[in-house]
């Protein structure tokens, strides 16, 4: 029958709106306002999951973010997402769940083989075994491998998108029961910025599920209330279906704002989550407290949960969790839940209470009602098979610590457990604050807070709702006090009843017929399967540590992160050690708080978006050319220009050919570029750079080496001297921001009488190097201001005129070892004149060429390029350029160049390489050896730096590092590489082509 | 020799004036590209330079804004405090040769101080934004507190925008009307990453006029 | 000697409940003195001790930790082991350690579960192809395997990875070390712990160093929170915590501490096989043993000791896992945390001698020690034993920044771990 | 996320921010006159202090300032910031184990 377990009325479901949803592959039904969990309660669906290790039959235990054993994979195909507590899913219509971690069905589940050898499986037992034959543990692995893991990962892309920001608030209250609601009005009140977030769909927390009455009205009304004023208020903003799930350092909080999840249809124009980023002045924090399980033998049977679940599913959904139930409790505060199930209809076949002496006016409303109480009584064992359905029930002894008499046997499909309460102190814990034991709850409390937080009533351990309102209400004034606002006098205080859940007993662990371990299982942590005998043997075996016993049995480790374990552990701990909890200490807390999607962290970081994309004012002509682009840093720079049909090899053959033999041009707008201004600039780069400036005139450059004061080279270009005291510096395309950075550091922090100042100007000019033998002829024709004879305008100098019609600035450059010019406009301008340059080079066939051609070219004549010749361990020196490193001043690195090793003979150094075969193209990163032998390993003098096919000299050729390789020139070295192929080479200089620099020059 | 003069806006190749529109219509945030201006970034130590104060208000008609993070200017020329010997001075004059005419005002007027003055007019891209969800929009881009209490009119902040991107956010009026200077290279980046912001905002663009 | 473990001791004492197993380590106090004194009880530490007593003769050995051991980095990195270096040192350095990895669980009778299910390092750029290609080549001829693969491949051996579409930075290859993989960092700790003790180390917790006892520039005697300790041989095996105790012997060193993170999602079914890295990207990926997917994300930009670390370093991480795996968008982030890495100018450890005598050092591994544990403490205990750097270890001297030798293995460690 | 307080800009997010070390370290003004030790202390060692730790910072994305900070290495407490070539004001020196 559909929803047979449904009560006739009450609840916070909407009963006019019928959903259809799947479940396990059978279609079942509930209503708008349900969660999945209450939903298969309201069709007798207990059974919902198997446990991790013994795949036991598990059922709900709780109702909210504490669940650990009906973890669901909901959804299908790209949008589905594993290990999901049903309890936290809002039903919508069409909803596809089904439980993880049983095969093929969590009723006839085969992993339950598990259970016959559950003896072999105390914890740790991985640590003692799999370990034979040697090396065998492959294959152990990928058995266990299978067989553990929850849920499945989507394997298709994700199909939807996440938004994700930043905000400021004065006020940050995290939960929206009785004591956030109360300090968002207080807060609200006084005018500050308030952020007021609730996990849940709808705001009232514990209300919700409550029959509590505030100021003579069901609670939920006065929410209701409460929410209307807040929502009226501009400086208050509610976020529902929003975790706070971390708090970090200078009150940084992140949020987590669920936006389609709940929706039958998901719209394509809104985002599925929402990423909160929040700096608050003030925290607030009012997450309420979870309630513990006892820990008795066999506690783990489908129909046993948590009272207060099973009073939140009477009350707030109105389904009956069972029809015979029995409390186990060993507070007050539980009978609430006995009565309220009890006033829906549902049996109570006794309570079990493990007080001597239960009082308190819940007990005592429950005693008039009729519940029978057992008093000084434990639960000793639990039957059925995919459902409880009797317990064993026995007097205890007046120490609680065993069994005193015979017990009886009640029949039940439903065991209401509370142990106590927890207070939520996750977020206090990991915004670092400190905690304290309060023996009167049996759990920790805030002790201090550490940044600028306060925690209201049940996470403070706070539970009359009186004393919960009326903390509520002075933590939201003092912290909007404490942001700088006055909020006025206070509202009066909230008439509620004020008894919280004491009096109360403290057991860790129930005795049963057996000692523990030695028959049926008394779980603590339910989804990893962690038994207290797992706790005792970890400490027997010396995992003392509360650290260790963690890791050793896995307690707390699970997608609920030990909600409702880690209290029940320590206390177990602490028994068995005999030492105090309070001298434990508590594992740590830490974020999230409940699990959040990476979509939401990543939010719209990805894809196009993942880094920028820099590109120059010519991209689109290479764009339309067909380039194929290269990522330089940030920047794309066109890499070569394929043409129909052509290979990459092909392209750059053809371009390399064309500018050595007619008219190339590459688009050099990426160099860094920073101007350089005052009385002291050329003191300056005297000192950054490793050769000398102060003899540089105007109207000429210079090629600069920068050096870390570990004397590596950092970083090269050539730097024009504009006028008096008036530099351009340029800088390597990847170097720019660091290079800046690195002279800002040296003017600010070690420099600051230098009178200089640098100016970023990178992208205030677009820049196009036209080379080869025609580049003059082109550049006068598109020139009428500049003379470009070489005699007017010699090499290493630059002159500023017009070309192609607008201001340019043309510097007689060449990192191709052609004749070459650089012509600097405004970037305005960029891809006018390229598309000028272009037009007007067609009649010497210009051919537009890309990085790495630009390679060839200048690997031809030995050019270095930092990043790719150097590495971080190479010195000036290595690189032959010791004529650039001035002996006569000091410079940024100097000092390092004369520790031993650097003068150390054998250094690596650069050198060209010829192959044998001349067809043979060393790969980039080949590694060199003097002497092959026929297994490695094999001693290697250096590696090749840069290999290319050369059109020009007809062969291949490259760059490399090698030991002592200045001095070895006309010598042999052996590439090895795979697949037994060796590649001879003769060392040679690094320079190729036109050594005496007559093209460049001419 | 003519000028001749085929300047591009950085955000030329996104085509934006064919896609103007007339009003903001349902959308939340306007966006437009401002198109050309004279830009100039100017280092003075005015407490070291004596007279610089006056040697710049004589030149330019205004004082240099010495409070942190905000802007002065008159008739279209601005200029923007950038750090405590920082100004970004931009003057609303799109004449091909603004930069170099206002860069020889400046210098010319600030001659005799230790000070630096360049012109970058082209090497930033300046995108204005409006609209009731400008604000809104912008959080999910820059960590500043963008509430009118915290971002006022007249003031100016440079931040982080996105990823990796710096951005100066000029704030002309409360309705509200921001400029963002952002580097040339990185301007199609931010137009983007705004748009994507406003469809995380659930809400919607349009292309204004400059 | 300890009871060893097997199938049939587990058996066998199922049949007593589980109620007779020894202890794996004893916790003594601390005698007055000791032959010598490891500071640090992580695997680093631990393994030094072990050798010191297996291979050196030493058997009064006392390790001092000041939480619980593998409390430090050793119980909270990514598991990530290879040997797979690029220059001959480190190779060296590393590979010996591999070697030790592949017996490991039969030396200690304690399964650590080292895994050999394959590193793949990813290159996104022409500069990360070039250096890639030259480790490999490196590692090739070093005698360590080590191959090439191409984007097809790598999309075999990981199926989900996005190798462009619309990613911002393809997958042009990587690097494959079949060897390589992973291990149970916990079990590591606890089996040399329980080795060590079964041959007379103490292993002492809750026990914090606090200063040395040096007279004449040789050190007497370590001052702990549990008393003082004389003894004239020091490992120092801190690892994050190294400038700490530098600071309390009165020397320096070129160590800034950092702190790493790393996070697991919830656990799912198998579905990354082996471990991949991708420097430019900056996202580590495995999946344990237990099903979460474990993520190494990256160090914050400033020294400190919190082991925490800083918010936009996860999502800087999340988004590049995002950007690689766009099926993972959906998978949810269940614990994150941070360790306190010790980070030197050339990415590579500090390991030998100290200025005060008797005292050795053995830090700086950064965001990669852990693949180096067994190796590293075998070649430690040697340098401690004989007063000399084991051959292994000279490269690896403090001295090096006063030469300028330095190993410089950003490029190989770009990537970090 | 930090917040830092910039001394020109005001308090503003971390990832503005870029990080130069430990502060007060002052570039020697003739280093051939320093042993291969002493350059080495200059260049590489650190005192990377657990507790109160004197640092720079730049504004990176803000008013690109260097600037100092005194700040607690282990809680991330800022107890201090000061301008370049100011001498660091008086806190309570923190350290730890
Ligand atoms: C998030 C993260 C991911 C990583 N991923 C990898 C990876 O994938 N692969 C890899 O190879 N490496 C990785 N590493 C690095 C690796 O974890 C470390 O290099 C390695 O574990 C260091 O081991 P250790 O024994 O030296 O240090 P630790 O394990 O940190 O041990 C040092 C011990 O010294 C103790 N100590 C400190 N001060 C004192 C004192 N005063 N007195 C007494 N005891 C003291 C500490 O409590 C600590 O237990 C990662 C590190 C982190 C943080
Ligand atoms: N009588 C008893 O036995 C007993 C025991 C415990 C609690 N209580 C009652 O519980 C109530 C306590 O009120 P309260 O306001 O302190 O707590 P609450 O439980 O009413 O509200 C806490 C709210 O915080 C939300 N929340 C928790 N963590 C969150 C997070 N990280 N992010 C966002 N939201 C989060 C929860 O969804 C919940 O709505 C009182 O009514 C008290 O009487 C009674
Ligand atoms: C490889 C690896 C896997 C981990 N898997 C889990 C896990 O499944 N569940 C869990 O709660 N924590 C897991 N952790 C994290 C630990 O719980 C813990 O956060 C980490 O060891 C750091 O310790 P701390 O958080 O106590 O400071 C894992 C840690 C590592 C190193
Ligand atoms: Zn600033």
């Amino acid at each position: 029958m559909a929803q047979r377990y449904r009560l006739s009325k009450g609840g916070r479901i909407d009963r006019d709106r019928l959903i259809d949803f799947t479940y396990d592959g059978r279609k079942l039904q509930g209503y708008q306002g349900d969660t999945l969990a209450s939903a298969l309660i309201a069709n007798g669906r207990h059974l919902v999951g198997r446990s991790f290790k013994y795949h036991r039959p598990r059922g709900f235990l709780a109702a909210g973010a504490e669940e650990p054993n009906a973890l669901m994979q909901i959804g299908t195909g790209a949008r589905t997402v594993a290990d999901v507590k049903a309890t936290q899913v809002e039903l919508y219509q069409g909803l596809t769940a089904s439980p993880v971690n049983a095969w093929p069905s969590v009723k006839y589940d085969l992993g339950a083989v598990n259970q016959a050898f559950s003896k072999l499986f105390p914890s740790g037992f991985y640590y003692k075994t799999f370990m034979w034959p040697h090396s065998a543990w492959h294959f152990y692995e990928r058995v266990i491998r299978s067989a553990a893991g929850l849920g499945k990962a989507p394997d298709k892309p994700d199909p939807d998108f996440y938004d994700k920001r930043y905000a400021h608030a004065d006020v940050l209250v995290a939960g929206a029961g009785p004591a956030g609601l109360a300090a968002a009005l207080a807060a609200g009140r006084s005018g500050a910025r308030v952020i007021l977030v609730d996990e849940q769909p709808e705001t009232g927390g514990s209300l919700l599920a409550s029959r509590d009455e505030i100021d003579g009205k069901p609670g939920t009304s006065w929410a209701e209330q409460a929410v209307a004023e807040l929502r009226a208020m501009d400086n208050v903003r509610i976020l529902t279906r929003t975790i706070a799930f971390g708090y970090y350092d200078h009150n940084w909080i992140a949020l987590l704002e669920s936006l389609t999840d709940h929706l039958a249809e998901k719209p394509d124009d809104v985002p599925r989550q929402r990423f909160w980023k929040v700096r608050a002045k003030q925290v607030v924090l009012a997450t309420g407290a979870i309630e513990r399980p006892l820990v008795f033998r066999d506690n783990d049977r489908p129909g046993i949960m948590l009272a207060n679940a099973a009073q939140s599913y009477v009350n707030r959904w109105a389904v009956k969790p069972g029809e015979t139930a029995v409390l186990f409790a060993n507070n007050d505060g539980a009978y609430q839940a006995a009565l309220d199930m009890k006033a829906a209809g549902i049996q109570i076949a006794a309570a079990v209470d493990l007080r001597q002496d239960p009082s308190g006016p819940r007990t005592e409303a429950a005693r008039a009602a009729g519940i029978d109480i057992l008093a000084g009584h434990a639960i000793t064992e639990t039957q059925g098979g995919h459902r409880v359905n009797r317990i064993k029930v026995a007097p205890m002894s007046e120490d609680g610590k065993q069994l005193a008499g015979s017990g009886q046997t009640l029949e039940c499909d439903l065991v209401a457990m509370s142990g106590g309460w927890n207070p939520t102190v996750h977020l206090h814990s990991q915004s670092r604050g400190k905690l304290r034991f309060d023996s009167d709850i049996a759990s920790f409390v805030p002790d201090f807070a550490v940044q600028a937080e306060r925690s209201a009533g049940a996470c403070n351990g706070t539970f009359g709702l009186a004393a919960v309102l009326a903390e509520g209400e002075t933590a939201g004034r003092a912290a909007a006090e404490a942001a700088g606002f006055s909020p006025a006098a206070a509202n009066g205080h909230y008439k509620a009843a004020s008894d919280g859940f004491t009096p109360a007993r403290w057991l860790w662990l129930t005795p049963s017929t057996k000692p523990v371990g030695h028959g049926g299982k008394h779980f603590v942590d339910f989804q990893n399967d962690v038994t207290a005998a797992d706790l005792h043997l970890a400490l027997r075996e010396g995992y003392t540590s509360v650290e260790h016993v963690k890791r050793y049995t896995t307690t707390g480790m699970g997608t609920d992160q030990g909600k409702t374990s880690n209290v029940n552990a320590l206390g177990i701990v602490s028994e068995y050690r005999e030492l105090p909890i309070e001298e434990l200490g508590v594992t740590t807390f830490r974020p999230p708080y409940t699990p959040v999607t990476f979509g939401a962290w990543g939010g719209r970081d990805v894809e196009e978006f993942f880094d920028p994309t820099r590109k120059t004012p010519m991209h689109s002509w290479h764009e339309r050319a067909g380039a194929a682009f290269e990522d330089v840093g940030l920047w794309k720079r066109p890499w070569y220009y394929p043409k129909a049909g052509e290979t990459m090899h092909d392209a750059v053959q053809r371009e390399s050919k064309a500018a050595r033999e007619s008219l190339g041009v590459l688009d050099a707008t990426t160099l860094g570029r920073i101007d350089i201004q005052g009385p002291d600039s050329g003191e300056f780069l005297n000192r950054i750079y490793t050769n000398g400036w102060k003899t540089l005139k105007p109207g000429f450059c210079r090629y600069g080496l920068m050096l870390g004061e570990d004397g590596m080279v950092r970083d090269d270009g050539v730097t024009a001297c504009l006028g008096e005291n008036h530099y351009l510096m340029h800088t390597t395309t990847g170097g720019a921001a660091d290079v800046l950075a690195h002279l800002e550091e040296y003017l600010q922090t070690e420099w600051p009488e230098l009178q200089v100042y640098l100016t970023t100007v990178t992208e205030q000019y677009a820049t196009a190097a036209i080379a080869g033998p025609n580049a003059r002829k082109l550049l006068a024709e598109l020139t009428g201001d500049i003379d470009v004879s070489p005699e007017a305008f010699p090499f290493m100098t630059f002159r500023e005129g017009h070309v192609a019609g607008v201001w340019a600035r043309v510097s007689r450059i060449s990192f191709s070892g052609e004749l070459s010019f650089e012509i600097n406009v405004e970037a305005h301008n960029g891809l006018h004149m390229w598309q000028t340059i272009i037009a007007a080079g067609e009649k010497y066939a210009i051919t537009p060429y890309g990085t790495e051609t630009m390679h060839v070219l200048r690997a031809e004549k030995g050019f270095i390029i930092v990043g790719q010749e150097t590495d971080g361990t190479v010195t000036p020196m290595d690189l032959g350029m010791e004529k650039l490193c001035s002996t006569k001043k000091e410079f940024v690195g100097r000092r390092s160049l004369t520790r031993p090793d650097m003068l150390d003979p054998n250094r690596k150094q650069l050198v060209g390489l010829l192959p044998d075969n001349p067809k043979d193209i060393l790969e980039e990163g080949a590694q060199l050896v003097e002497t092959v032998r026929p297994e490695p390993p094999m001693a290697m003098v250096g590696h090749v730096s840069s290999s290319y096919m050369s059109p020009t000299l007809g062969r291949a050729f490259a760059l490399a590092l090698i030991k002592g390789g200045q001095h070895k020139h006309g010598q042999k070295v052996y590439a090895p590489m795979t697949g037994d192929k060796t590649i001879a080479c003769t060392i040679t200089s690094p320079v190729f082509f036109d050594p005496e620099g007559e093209r460049l020059r001419g | 020799m003519v000028e001749v003069n085929y300047r591009q806006v950085p955000l030329a190749h996104l085509g934006l004036a064919s896609k103007i529109e007339d009003s903001l219509g349902d959308a939340g945030v306007g966006m437009s590209d401002r198109g050309f201006r004279a830009i100039l970034n100017l280092r003075v130590d005015l407490a070291k330079q004596a007279g610089a104060r006056e040697s710049f208000e004589k030149a330019m008609g205004f004082t240099l804004p010495e409070t942190p993070n905000t802007a002065n200017g008159k008739d279209g020329t601005e200029a923007l405090w950038l750090g405590p010997n920082e100004w970004q001075v931009v003057v609303d004059d799109n004449a091909p040769d603004a930069g170099t005419r206002w860069l020889q005002t400046v210098r010319q007027g600030m001659r005799g101080h230790f000070c630096a003055v360049v012109d970058v007019s082209n090497a930033q891209a300046i995108i204005g934004m409006t609209g009731p969800m400008a604000r809104e929009v912008l959080e999910r881009a820059v960590p500043l507190d963008m509430h009118p209490g915290a971002f006022k009119p007249g003031e100016v902040k440079q931040t982080v925008f996105g990823r990796h991107c710096g951005v100066i956010m000029h704030l002309r009026d409360e309705s509200p009307v921001f400029d963002l200077y952002v580097r040339r290279s990185f301007a199609e980046y931010v137009w983007s990453y705004t748009r994507d912001c406003a469809r995380g905002a659930q809400t919607d663009t349009a292309v204004l006029a400059g | 000697m300890k009871s060893r473990y097997s199938i049939f001791s587990l058996a066998r004492n199922a049949l007593s409940y589980h109620e007779k197993w020894p202890q794996a380590w004893r916790s003594p106090e601390p005698k007055k003195s000791y032959d010598a004194v490891i500071v640090g009880g992580g695997g680093h530490g631990l393994v030094t001790a072990y050798y010191l007593a297996k291979e050196h003769g030493l058997t009064n050995i006392a390790v001092i930790e000041k939480g619980w051991l593998g409390g430090g980095n050793t119980g909270r990195n990514t598991t990530i082991v290879r040997s797979n270096y690029m220059w001959d040192e480190s190779a060296a350095l590393y590979e010996h350690s591999l070697k030790l990895w592949e017996k490991m669980s039969k030396e200690l009778n304690y399964n650590v579960m080292f895994s050999q299910r394959g590193v793949l390092n990813l290159a996104h750029t022409l500069n990360e192809v070039r250096i890639t290609k030259r480790r490999i080549n490196a590692n090739r001829l070093n005698g360590i395997d080590s191959e090439w693969i191409e984007p097809e491949q790598v999309k075999e051996w990981i199926p989900l990875i996005d190798l462009r579409a619309k990613g911002r930075y393809p997958v042009f290859g990587g690097s494959l070390q079949r060897r390589g993989g992973t291990a149970r960092h916990d079990a590591v700790a606890w089996g040399y712990a329980r080795a060590a003790d079964a041959l007379g180390v103490d292993i002492i917790q809750q026990c914090a160093v606090e200063g040395f006892d040096i007279e004449d520039g040789e050190v007497k005697g370590v001052r702990t929170s549990k008393g003082t300790i004389q003894t004239k041989k020091v490992g120092i095996v801190v690892a994050g915590h190294a400038g700490v105790i530098a600071n309390m012997a009165g020397f320096k060193l070129p160590i800034n501490s950092r702190p790493l993170q790393a996070l697991v999602s919830e656990p799912v079914k198998p579905c990354v096989h082996c471990v991949v890295m991708s420097g430019a990207v900056h996202a580590y990926i495995s999946q344990s043993d237990k099903g979460e997917l474990v993520i190494g994300a990256g160090a914050d930009s400033y020294n400190g000791y919190s082991q925490w670390g800083s918010n936009p370093v996860t999502e800087d991480t999340l988004a590049a896992i995002c950007e690689l795996y766009p099926m993972f968008r959906r998978m949810r982030m269940m614990r994150q945390w941070g360790g306190v890495v010790d980070i030197s100018p050339d990415a590579s450890p500090i390991m030998g001698l100290s200025p005060v005598k008797g005292m050795y050092l053995n830090c700086g591994w950064g965001t990669g020690g852990f693949k180096a544990t067994p190796g590293s403490g075998h070649i430690f205990a040697d340098t401690m034993a004989h007063d000399r750097p084991h051959p292994i270890a000279e490269p690896f001297a403090l001295d090096r920044f006063k030469t300028g030798f330095l190993v410089d293995e950003h490029a190989a460690a770009g990537v970090a771990h | 996320m930090l917040l830092i307080p910039c001394p020109y800009c005001g308090a503003r997010a971390e990832n503005e921010f870029g990080y130069g070390g430990e502060a007060h370290k002052v570039r020697p003004e003739t280093p051939e006159n320093l042993s291969d030790g002493q350059w080495a202390d200059y260049v590489f060692m650190q005192k990377n202090t657990k507790g109160t730790y004197h640092e720079r910072w730049v504004h990176s994305q803000g008013c690109r300032r260097w600037f100092n900070v005194i700040r607690d290495t282990l809680t991330n407490e800022i107890q201090a910031v000061y301008e370049m070539g100011e001498t660091p004001p008086e806190v309570d020196t923190k350290t730890y184990l």
